[in-house]
This record gives structure tokens, C-alpha cells and sequence, in this order.
């Protein structure tokens, strides 16, 4: 397998771009990324986006982003797994450059959610996290099986630091120029929101917005030859039953755990090397299944390591560094280009005021509904 | 859903009759081409018990646009007699009268009008059992 | 680059299939091919679907066939490039093979058209060809663009011949098992149906069908231990303008001549060595551009050979073997897995009554919208 | 189409207004970030001329379901004056009108009605040029 590494990266603020149609938005996150890259072209395109169908009545949405990048010819599709479809993108990408097939290849995910009313975004998110006869028939949404979820945690291990995952991200969020909500909140706050589904209060879950995000992806070869800073980065992926009340015990994310531990075999790396990780915390709880069932928390035991610190810039594993799927936003398709995207900004030494001291390694967790697929990518600074 | 995807279905949603894996047991709400969990492919149709516990319940305050004139609504988590776990809309129930760990059972109710169409499409919901005094 | 063969092949009737779900048509051609191929698990899964989103309200189909294939753990997605989804997602296998980093993935294409009314199918077929707020907002749809194009060409070249391709298509799906419309026209009758847009006949154009099929690709050390018949396969695919008419000669399709280009190339087989072609004939005057673009027939004169002859079973280069997507049926998402398993059974020899003589290389030309994207497949006799 | 698209797009449905690059010319009919063809990122607005001629033209009978009570409808490919190809729907003409080659103009009509929200969605239409005797 052909070494793959990161060679740049581009992305928008995540906010409600009623000036700028979804790929408008994406071609601008690309020749961002291509720019930082120092690419002109690359062999392939990959698009990650889940609702275009839904939400803008448009299919065909690679060949569309090889016209608006300038890149006509150039082969390009679409990937879709639900929220993680950029993640989806990238695995694709990944493969057609660790193939030898491909030197470079750029990795486009967004969404754009405002062209929906909030009860389309719902309807949207019916489809990605449940069957459309079962969960979708009875309204069953993402919201609904999330909090059962959190009901199912509270009752074995209490719900003690949970709602504390919201009050991290946006701390890190603070400032930030692409995040959405670039504001602190307070726990209390958090504890004072209204119920969205019990026991999930509005301001432990995502909001609503639009974003892209840009990667080119380079082979070894031409990381060699190109200035950027190049980071190596792998990516692993898991599936789960879609139904998380199908599964053995629904408070462990398989997709998580298969994921992550392939990863990191694939990357060498142990878990104690890890040095930062992106969340998927589009609810709170499941901010806290991604660590625990990832092995970076004992099972029960991720709130109260969030409120004494353990996941903040300065604790022992920062989390959710730009302020995660909270607070920086969850644009679905753009999410986990996103979460690649500042993991390479922090191994490079270009994360400004949220900087780590010198990480070397760092691990991003994309789900799609409520963990019915899981992909992890690390990415590590590797000499070339 | 569209319409066709309810016809499909309407045995496991009007009476809870699904598939049972003749190897492993487990349970398929819809018919299977191979199990789910063993990859075995012999079946026999089953009806699903339609009593059990309520495991947990959530309310949806802001729902799908499908379900807006529905709202607020109940979800439950259930554990039916024979174990298997399934997902049901609550109904006929007090304000105060759903908790963790009471005994439910399944009805046959209206469960929402879909859409354009207008086709008033039905299902199993499960309501509390009235304890007998 | 390791070496990929198709290792098996499996699918379903075309028809309206009414009693199954997308899903379950899906895992049934799944399972056939798993069988075929002799293989009980796969690394990876890739899925094709182009309208799930819309016909079905369902989002995450790849998790979804992972557990009705009974595989549930193993990574998979849906890839999505309109009419050619299902190439997209062999495109994504094939660069996952090739890697090293899987032996085998599934590779399922679907779709289910029946789902939907007509107007609603045609207006998923306007979300991929053309933007949803050019041609979809005037409601310049599939058939009009091509028909469109069809004037262009007949004011360059004539007509002749084009309207000859359905009548070839149909004389070879007569009697085919899983063919929607297994029996023959004559060129009267489709010259006295009616338009569907002039001059384009509703029987120049393929109808609307559900369908699903699959195949196992594997790798060349995997393909060596396997006792199942193995095919060497390559795809390339390429891009051009979303809209025809914004390319320099709507009649040339760029993405055909690139993608047929680079994937001779690539397998190292010269155009007189093809034995065999499956085309893109959605509508007649596609597969005639497929044929003239590839490099098949000279620019005009592909309705003029298809009169002499030279596409049927017996010619210098038979086509759409056991109906094209005219007559075998064109399940959008499923199309290009139809076209590939169909060259498997005839360089296998398990094609019947329509089993060419020994043919060692066929070719499939795979559109998305009116060429915005093609994939172009390729197989050949090559031992392990 | 979503209304958002709709509003974001006015400019070139109502006016032919687009983006032309400064380097080789080409006009895009959207906000371009950069060229589709040459990959410059510098362009001007420009109006496109509402004349031109028309080049080939065809009837849309079973449309798309948004297009339903329009149908049949036509749809035509014009060469505009400054060489620009548009499509287009056609109007104002009487059957035996059409024919490839004619001079068409620009004019703002009604397009449609847009789904369930019923926000009337306008844009330009082409229709022959009346010869003067
Ligand atoms: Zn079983
Ligand atoms: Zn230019």
C-alpha cells in the first residue's frame, strides 16, 4: 500500500449561508484546500454529502463539483453515510491513492442544511439513522433513540458529566473563526435548556448550519516533492445493526470500537499515543460512547473525566479542539472533513490560540446515525 | 415513508409478526434473506408476544415534518415477554402515568396520514396495562 | 497495484417487484453473488443507489445492507453518480482491492423505481442531469436534453439507424430470464410509437424498473485459492460539463472517450481487441454517442452499422448481449452492476442462449445524466 | 428546486445576468469561484443579450411531477447573439411556429408554482420574433 498523506486543507465558516448554493460553498472549501496544498489538479474528486437529494434536489453532485472546481474530466463521485458521508469521501480517496492508482486527490464534503425548514433537517435525519418503515414510520427520530440511549447510560452508570461534553466544546470554540457558535456556555445553562427528548436538552445536541470542507490527499511520492506541510494520515470503518436496541448492549459502539482498534493497529500507534481526538458529538451522550467504546475512557466513567478536565485543551487527552460537532457545527457531509482538517491543523503548529503543545498524533470518530457505521481516521506527523 | 414501504410492511406493523431465525432465534421485522446475526436462512413466521415492559421513554417536542401535527408524542423502548426489544409510539396514557418499568401492551391505532397522498396509515402503539384493583 | 477479479456474480429479475423492499432486492442479489464467488465474508462493502434518498426516505443504505447481507461489522457505504451509481461504487471497490487493503468486497447495486410514481421518477431523473436550478427549475429534463441532442445529431449526420438500436437491444433480451422485456421489436413499431420528446420515441427510451445486482471482487492471491471462475477487471471513469451544451461538441462525450481511453490503456488491450460491448442505451441515440465517442465506430455512422448488422450477437461487435438497458432493463443504481455481471457470463461461458463465441475481453460504457460522468469497465480472460 | 435555490439564482432567471471570466471568456450562469474552464478567478457581471436564434427545440410530454400542470411544455436551445448557448423554455407561439433556425427574444413569464409552499417562481422564457411586414 502507497503511503497517503495530507497535503492541504480548506474549509468555510459553518453558518447559514443564505448568499451561497451547497456547491458554491464546496468549490470554495476545494480551491482553498487545493491552494494550501500547492496542487493545481488531481486525479480524482471525492464528494461527501448525505441530504442533497433531499434538501436540494440534486443527484450527480460529483460531476457538478468537477465543473464548479474547475476540474472537468476529472473522475468524480458522490459518498453518502449519512452524517459521516465525508468521511465515506475520504475512505474512497484514501483507497485510490494507497492503490498506487492516484497521486492526488482532493476530498470535498458539505452541507447545506438551511435550504431546509428545521422539520425537513428532521425528516432528513429520519432517514439517516433509522429504516424509513420502522424508526421512520412511528417518528422515531435521531433525538428519540439518542436519548433513549442516555436514559439506558443514566441507569447504569448515572448521568454525571454527561451534559459537561457541550460546556468543553464550546470552550473551545471560543474565538474560533469557522465555528458556528464561537461563544462559551456555562453547565448551568446547559442543565436550564429545555428538554428536546428527554433526557437530552436542546443545548446538548448540534444546531443547524451550512459548512464545507476541503482535503487533497497525496501520495508518498508526491508529498516528497510538494512544500506543504504533509501529515500521514489512515482511516478504518466498522458497521453496527442500524437499530442500537438490535445490538448486544447498546451502550457499546462496535462501529466505534472495530474502528478505532483497526485504525490504530493500521497506524501503529497505541492508544497512549494519541495525543488528541475529535468527537462525534452531535448529542452529548454520544460524545461520551465515541471514548468510551473507543478505549479512551473506562465504560461509565467519560462525564466524570470531562469535568475534571481530562479532555480539555490542557488535559490529558483535549478533545474536540475547535469546538466539535457543538460548537463548531455539524454541517453532516462536511463533518468529518472538518474534524481531519483541524487535526491537521494542530500537527502542523497552525492552530493559533487553541494550539496543543506539539501533538503528534491525533484521531478523529465520524458516525453515521446513532453508530450504525463508524469511521476513524489518525493521522500522525510522519517523516516522508 | 412512501406509502408502498408501509404496504410492505404491514404485517410486522399491524400485528408484530416478523421472522424467526430457526438457527440462532433472532428476530426480523421484516423478511429476511439471510439472518441478520448467524447468516442462516431458514425462518418461521412468528408473532411477536404483545405485552412487556417499558424499558425507557423519551417525548419528541420537535419532530420530523411527517409528524408536526403529532407533536408532542412518546417513544418507548420496550421489552416484549419473550425479550426482544422493539420501538413503539406510547398512547392512552395520564400525563404522570408513564415510568420506567411499567407493564405495557399493544393496540391498533391511527398512526399518522402520509402525506400528499392522504393515505391514513395505521400501526401497533402500546399503552400502559391498567393495573386491576 | 494488486490485481482484480471478479469473482462472482448475482442478481434479480427487472420487473416491478412490488412485495420486496429496495433492501431486501438488494440482499437477494447479494447473497447469489456471495454463492457464486464461493465466498462467506467480504471486507468491505460497497453500495450503488442513485434515488434511495427520494423513492425510498432512506439515507445510510450502505449500514443497512451490511445487516441484510447478514455482515454486520464489515465497512460499507452507498456510493452515488446518478444512473451510473452502481459503477461509482465498483470504481470504490476496485481502488480497495487494488490497495492490498481488502481480499474481497461486495459490491451491490440497486434500485427501486416502483417506489414512485412516473412524474416522481422523472423528477429524480431531473435532479441528475442536469442543476436543480437551471435545467431542473425550467423543467428541462433527461429526455428533453437528449432529444435535444438527438435534433443536433440528426442536423449534422441523419437519423439513420439510431432508432435501430432498441430493436437490437430486444432481439437479444428475448428469452433472457431476468430481462424486464424479453421479447423483440421490429424498427415499424418503434418508428410509429409515440414521441416522448421529438424526435425521441417512448421506445427509443428504457423503461422503469426495479432491480438488483451484485458481484465479489477479489484480489489476485484470493483469486488463485478460489475455485469459482475468475475475470481480470479494470474501470476508469471521467467528467465532463453537467450541461451538453456547455461542451465544445455536445456530440463528442468527453467522459466516454477519456474513460475508454485510460481503461485500455490500463488493461493494456487495444479497441480491435474488445469482443464485445455493453452500452448506455437509456435512450437509443446514447448508446450510438457511446459507440462513436469510444472510439467504436466512426462519428455518424453508428446507426448505419447497427442497420448492417455489425452490433448483433453474431456481428463484428455485439452489444447489450442480453438486452441493453432498453430491453434488460435500467434500475438506475443497478444498471452498471447488470452490464458487468452480463460480460462475466459470457467470458465465463455461462451465457446461454446468448453466448457469444469465446469472446476474452468486453467493455461496458456506464453515463451518469447525458454523459456528465462515464465509467467505463473493463473485463478480460487473464490467468491468475 | 427549493425556493432558496430559486431566490439565490434570480439574477441570471430574471435578467440573464451571469459572470464572464476576464481570461478566456467563458460565462457562467452561477457565481463561479472559479472558472470551469480556464480556472482564472477574475470576472465581470455581464447581461447576456435577450435575442438570439433557435437552434433546436422539443416537447415535453410526460413531465416531471413539479411540471405536471404545465405539460406539454417546450424546450428550446438558443444560440444567443453573442454566441452563448441557453436552454430555455418556449412561449407565444402558435403551433406550426417552431421551427430550427428562427429569431427568438427574451421574455419574463410565470415559470411555475413551487410544491407545497405555492410561491409563484418567474424567469424568462424565449418566444419567436414577430417578422415585421
Ligand atoms: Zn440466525
Ligand atoms: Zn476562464
Amino acid at each position: 500500500m502507497v503511503g497517503v498523506y495530507v497535503a492541504g486543507v480548506g474549509f468555510t465558516k459553518i453558518a447559514e449561508h443564505w448568499d451561497k448554493d451547497l456547491e458554491q460553498l464546496m468549490a470554495e472549501a476545494a480551491v482553498k484546500a487545493l491552494e494550501d496544498a500547492g496542487v493545481s489538479t488531481v486525479n480524482a474528486i471525492y464528494v461527501g454529502c448525505a441530504l442533497s437529494e433531499y434538501l436540494q434536489c440534486q443527484a450527480n453532485l460529483g460531476a457538478l463539483m468537477a465543473e464548479c472546481t474547475g476540474l472537468v474530466g476529472v473522475p468524480a463521485f458522490r459518498s453518502e453515510a449519512a452524517e459521516a458521508s465525508g468521511a465515506a469521501a475520504l475512505y474512497s480517496g484514501f483507497c485510490d491513492i494507497a492503490s498506487g492508482r492516484s497521486e492526488a486527490v482532493l476530498v470535498i464534503g458539505g452541507e447545506k442544511l438551511s435550504d431546509g425548514l428545521p422539520e425537513e433537517v428532521s425528516s432528513g435525519m429520519l432517514m439517516m439513522s433509522g429504516r424509513s418503515w420502522y424508526e421512520g414510520f412511528m417518528g422515531a427520530d435521531f433525538y428519540a433513540i439518542s436519548a433513549l440511549l442516555y436514559r439506558l447510560y443514566s441507569k447504569r452508570y448515572g448521568d454525571e458529566g454527561i451534559p459537561f461534553f457541550p460546556v468543553i466544546s464550546h470552550e473551545h470554540a471560543e474565538g474560533v473563526a469557522h465555528a458556528q457558535y464561537p461563544f462559551k456556555i456555562t453547565l448551568d445553562r446547559v442543565l436550564e435548556s429545555p428538554f428536546i427528548a428527554e433526557p437530552l436538552r436542546m443545548l446538548e445536541v448540534s444546531g443547524i448550519g451550512d459548512g464545507a470542507a476541503a482535503l487533497v490527499l497525496v501520495s508518498e511520492g508526491l508529498a516528497r516533492r510538494l512544500k506543504s506541510p504533509k501529515i500521514k494520515i489512515f482511516i478504518s470503518s466498522a458497521t453496527d445493526y442500524m437499530n442500537p436496541f438490535d445490538r448486544e448492549d447498546p451502550l457499546r459502539l462496535q462501529s466505534v470500537m472495530l474502528s478505532v482498534s483497526k485504525v490504530l493497529e493500521q497506524a501503529g500507534v497505541s492508544r497512549g499515543e494519541v495525543n488528541m481526538v475529535e468527537l462525534h458529538d452531535s448529542v452529548s451522550i454520544l460524545g461520551a460512547l465515541c471514548l468510551e467504546s473507543g478505549g479512551f475512557s473506562p465504560p461509565g466513567a467519560a462525564g466524570k473525566l470531562a469535568m475534571k478536565g481530562e479532555f480539555g485543551l490542557n488535559g490529558r487527552l483535549p478533545c474536540n479542539t475547535f469546538g466539535g460537532l457543538k460548537a463548531r457545527g455539524h454541517p453532516f457531509g462536511a463533518t468529518a472533513i472538518y474534524q481531519v482538517a483541524e487535526i491537521y491543523l494542530q500537527l502542523t503548529g497552525r492552530a493559533g490560540k487553541n494550539q496543543l503543545d506539539k501533538p503528534r498524533t491525533g484521531l478523529a470518530i465520524s458516525l453515521s446515525g446513532v453508530g450504525a457505521a463508524a469511521f476513524t481516521s489518525l493521522l500522525k506527523i510522519e517523516e516522508v | 415513508m412512501r406509502v408502498t414501504g408501509y404496504w410492505r410492511n404491514i404485517s410486522f406493523l399491524y400485528r408484530l409478526a416478523g421472522w424467526k431465525c430457526t438457527h440462532c432465534g433472532a428476530f426480523h421485522h421484516y423478511k429476511p434473506v439471510i439472518c441478520r446475526r448467524c447468516r442462516s436462512r431458514e425462518f418461521t413466521q412468528v408473532e411477536l408476544p404483545g405485552s412487556g415492559r417499558l424499558i425507557a421513554y423519551t417525548v419528541i417536542r420537535s419532530p420530523p415534518k411527517e409528524f408536526e401535527r403529532y407533536a408532542p408524542y412518546s417513544i418507548g423502548l420496550i421489552e416484549l415477554e419473550d425479550g426482544t426489544k422493539i420501538l413503539s409510539q406510547l398512547t392512552d396514557f395520564k400525563e404522570d402515568e408513564l415510568r420506567d418499568g411499567i407493564r405495557v401492551e399493544a393496540v391498533f391505532r391511527k398512526v399518522r396520514v402520509n402525506g400528499e397522498q392522504g393515505i391514513i396509515e395505521y400501526g401497533y402503539k402500546f399503552r400502559p396495562v391498567l393495573s386491576r384493583s
